[in-house]
């Protein structure tokens, strides 16, 4: 086994890598910025690491700085946790080139699937049902429209490059789309450096399912079950949870069958995640495939009593997958809250600043994992989620009303945050009901304005 | 004290006493140092005139150390980047720059490697070099404090 | 289902309760003493009534006034939690004649179980092995030697109403029995209000195993698994686990099987444990049994799955028990440390006061019971518990690892607590290998003394 | 605000507005309040002369409130107990104190019903009623202040 890792993250996934590895006996190095510096979960890590200024451009996502850190605290492997580099094909490149173990699928399948449309080309290779629309980036106005025309509207366009939401955008016709066609390039090019985007059907009435996938260095390749990530606002996940309350269990099986597919086309080492859309009709078409741990994974974690990131970890050691997928069987209703720094009645303005007051909840069947506490001074650099609030029960009603009464508990004071609206859609008769879609919060949030 | 400052504080106690190697484990802490046989024994890609591919160092005024008594008017070179810092630009060479030294914008102060290149950094100011902080071949990070200089009033 | 329960405890256990209720969706009712009502777990109550003075005589042993208290807030049941009345048949009678469902065994169940030497005489007429002594409550010196004299030195001395380690002395001789009995009737008398003593043989390294039993009102008995509870200072527990590290299987289904025995033979309703003594030898001997909750229940909740308290909750309000004897199969393990306000390196002195810093550790397989927070007063009329950390995990190195990490994590400061013993004892190769007795840590903290 | 002192305003303002029934849900905390029918419906097991099985009233110093100007030497008779608040020692029978009258050690103020006994509840000290805090049969809890007294300067 390693005997020291090093983190290249921070905030709650760091911590959350820094406490596997602490049950392990790993020892931890944490890179850090200037903004975090003094921040309190550090103290958990063996050894802390300042690799710049705050702007994570400079710091979390400045490769020399990184490996730079790495050489001198003599580490044998990086974890990059989600968002940062944890995608980006050149970072693994680098710590393949020097020697240093990158947690994550090799560098080749990063590429590969880092590119949606070459992703989606796998998909079709492997007749796993794709989303209709554009099989290559865009290049021109012209193509666009054609596209639009041959699939028929509403289109979405997306970022090739894209992620999280961004750079995305619903044409209802042809006006809309060359309206949009701009912007979203425009999205593109900043958020990821790269302007090219592809077109493709939007598909109204959607649940987001995503399948939990596990691959070793040995060609061994499971699926831990699905998450069903629906409740979105923007494209950004709120509440998650496994298993999905909408999906038989033949089209369960269909899509994790999808998933395994996919991942066997690239012969797919260490945890990543296959995502689709979920038609009202029972339909299910392949978006893309997250090559990183994902924010949401303690619901997995929650029902099927796997920990990834140990898992995650052994496998990049090169150790064998240890789990046979007829071993696999879920168990229970894990549902996970997203708490961001941000105040929902404000257009989720973020809420930088320091928290006066934090008393998270306890007891039965409750997990959060954060790396806040009283005291904690909310940089305003990074992403607003400052917690993640997880419950499991036997059932789904138990997990709602546990995940009621936790979020009800939950004291954060000094800044506003996405506890009040959790609360609301959690006990939305609709959430309950299972019968929801990924516009569900959106609505909901336009319908309580025009009240 | 971080762990940054204990590592530190050992190298200074393993060069005091010629140690090749230290390991210590208090509570939940556990640091190792070992020093290579030789002096440093990485290969010097290129000991001159490297481009530096990070921003130049900044001026950076940090607050004074508690035992200081001149407090006035004095500023620090902080490290620009994470690395290995080095006094000399090649192994036996003389230091760069030793306390008492004047240094200017220009005046190279010290080596930091990182990723096996020798990053040059430039005094940025003009003064006097009254403290070194760091040792030669210690491990630094981003904001480090390097040396304390008393700035020329021209 | 009850509409409104009454909790008649405090601190982290009556905040336990509530969290149950408001999963149930039961309105609760917490009583408080004067030092306890500004404490922020009430927020978490539907209706808080103060019942009388700090001193818990006055409040939380106050019947008249906790009855009273039930009759002005309307409620259905009480559940009375570990502790002050939990055991006290009259308040069981009492509510019994209010119409008031008492929540645990029936008054006269707690009456007979209540009773050491009753309890004693039930089991040995179930055949169930009991440690060798005196049948019955001792009247005279005279007796007590000669029972010491039949059954051989070591003998322990142990007080019929006692629990908790108080009124038990060990004597290793004719002068030493003598000089121990007034001192152990005298300690009955002031702790239980009841002097009456009985003997025992004292065995030498024993482990303390436990079973949790579990009935309902028509006659269905079942176990949920065992608990371990050698880890004792005093007779104090301080940490639990389940399943136990030191028995053979064999010896697990006999012990058990004795439990269920002992349950059936007063037809036991509600929640309550048996509890052994199991040599070196792999014998093992009935102790007494707990008609009520137990400190520890959530290692047995992890283990199972089973929510205790609803259960018991659903019990008392008529339910059939829905959990079949043969669907019981414990997974994992699970181990329990209290956090206790006292000061290890001073004689363990109780440490009230205010806590001034105060950061839960979090994560998965990590669960925090209690009810403490920064800014808490720890009163100096209770007992010194202030939390309880509970880890649970595939195996019982992962679980130990873990506690260790989480116990690193914990942060109270302020005043002083158990956390530093609890992380050596944890940490011990002893504990690790499971070869220790229920001596283990009052012999490590006398080495610790002289050396 | 607690949730007892929220039931004190709304019985107040039941008794202001004459309603016999006010349910409220605010976030988690539901409040839901009836009358009977009649003042007090309970049969009154012995309304004289019952002893006492609680200690004596205390004579407790609470922060006076907000609103009082009045704030030289004003003290509280506050609850001994648990239970159901009277002003009268039976149905229909004339309060036991008003607001103006003296009262001395030995004086009834009020009666405490607790576990279907009549407690009686006397003023243990000298003074003058100044104000009455709760409502005739309204539940009080342990420690709760009954009546506002202005003490005789003997």
């Amino acid at each position: 086994m390693f005997s020291r890792i090093m983190i290249a993250n921070r905030g709650e996934i760091a911590l959350r890598i820094i406490r596997a590895c602490r049950e392990m006996g790993i020892e931890t190095v944490a890179i850090c910025s200037k903004a975090d510096k003094n921040a309190m979960y550090l103290k958990q890590a063996d050894i802390t690491v300042c690799v710049g200024p705050s702007e994570a451009d400079g710091s979390y996502l400045n490769i020399p700085s990184i490996i730079s850190a790495a050489e001198i605290t003599d580490i044998e492997a990086i974890h990059p946790g989600y968002g940062f580099l944890s995608e980006v094909s050149h970072f693994a490149e680098v710590c393949e080139s020097s020697k240093i173990v990158f947690i994550g699928p090799r560098s080749e399948v990063l590429k590969k699937l880092g590119n949606k449309t070459e992703a989606r080309k796998i998909a079709m290779a492997c007749k796993v049902p794709v989303v209709p629309g554009s099989e290559s980036v865009i290049k021109s106005q012209q193509q666009a429209l054609d596209v639009a025309h041959k699939i028929g509207y509403p289109v979405i366009i997306k970022a090739s490059s894209g992620g999280g939401g961004r750079g995305m955008r619903v044409a209802h016709n042809d006006i809309s789309l060359v309206n949009s066609l701009a912007v979203a390039q425009r999205e593109a090019e900043s958020a990821f450096k790269d302007p090219s985007i592809y077109i493709e059907k939007y598909i109204e009435d959607t649940r987001h399912v995503e399948v939990q996938i596990f691959g070793d260095n040995y060609g061994n390749i499971i699926h831990l079950g699905e998450r069903d990530c629906t409740l979105q606002r923007k494209h950004q996940k709120l509440i998650e949870e496994s298993p999905s309350p909408s999906i038989s269990d033949r089209l369960r099986e269909e899509i994790c069958k999808a998933a395994i597919k996919i991942a066997k086309a690239v012969n797919y080492t260490n945890a990543g995640t296959v995502e689709f859309l979920v038609s009202k009709a029972g339909d299910f078409y392949f978006i893309e495939v997250n090559t990183r741990l994902q924010v949401e994974h303690p619901v997995t974690e929650m029902v099927t009593g796997i920990d990834l990131v140990k898992q995650q970890i052994r496998i990049a050691c090169g150790e064998r997958l240890n789990i046979k997928q007829k071993r696999v069987r879920p168990r229970g209703v894990a549902i996970e809250c997203r708490i961001n720094a941000e105040d929902p009645n404000n257009g989720f303005r973020p809420q930088p600043g320091k928290i006066t007051l934090y008393n998270p909840p306890g007891g039965r069947g409750v997990r959060v994992d954060s790396h806040v506490h009283a005291g904690y001074e909310v940089p305003p650099y990074y992403d607003s989620m400052i917690s993640k609030l997880i419950v499991y029960q036997k059932t789904r009603e138990e997990a709602i009303a546990c995940m009621k009464r936790a979020l009800n508990e939950y004291v954060i004071e000094g800044i506003k945050t996405t506890i009040p609206l959790n609360l609301e859609l959690i006990a939305h008769s609709q959430f309950a009901s299972g019968n929801i879609n990924t516009n569900f919060v959106e609505n909901l949030l336009s319908k309580s304005q025009r009240s | 004290m971080s762990v940054i400052d204990k590592v530190k504080q050992l190298i200074s106690i393993m060069n005091e006493n010629e140690l090749s190697e230290i390991e210590i484990q208090e509570d939940v802490t556990k640091i190792r140092i070992k020093k290579t046989e030789v002096g440093y024994t990485h290969t010097v890609a290129s000991s001159v005139a490297v481009p530096s591919i990070y921003p130049p160092p900044l001026n950076h005024k940090h607050p004074i150390p508690v035992l200081s008594k001149d407090s006035e008017n004095i500023t620090e070179i902080i490290s620009p980047m994470v690395g290995t810092f080095y006094r000399a630009n090649a192994p036996g060479a003389d230091p760069c720059v030793n306390v008492g030294d004047s240094v200017n914008e220009e005046t190279v102060v010290c080596i930091i490697e990182a990723m096996k290149i020798m990053n040059e950094v430039k005094a940025e100011l003009v003064g006097e070099i009254v403290d070194i902080y760091v040792n030669d071949g210690e491990a630094i990070e981003y904001g480090q404090p390097l040396f304390r200089v008393r700035p020329s009033t021209k």
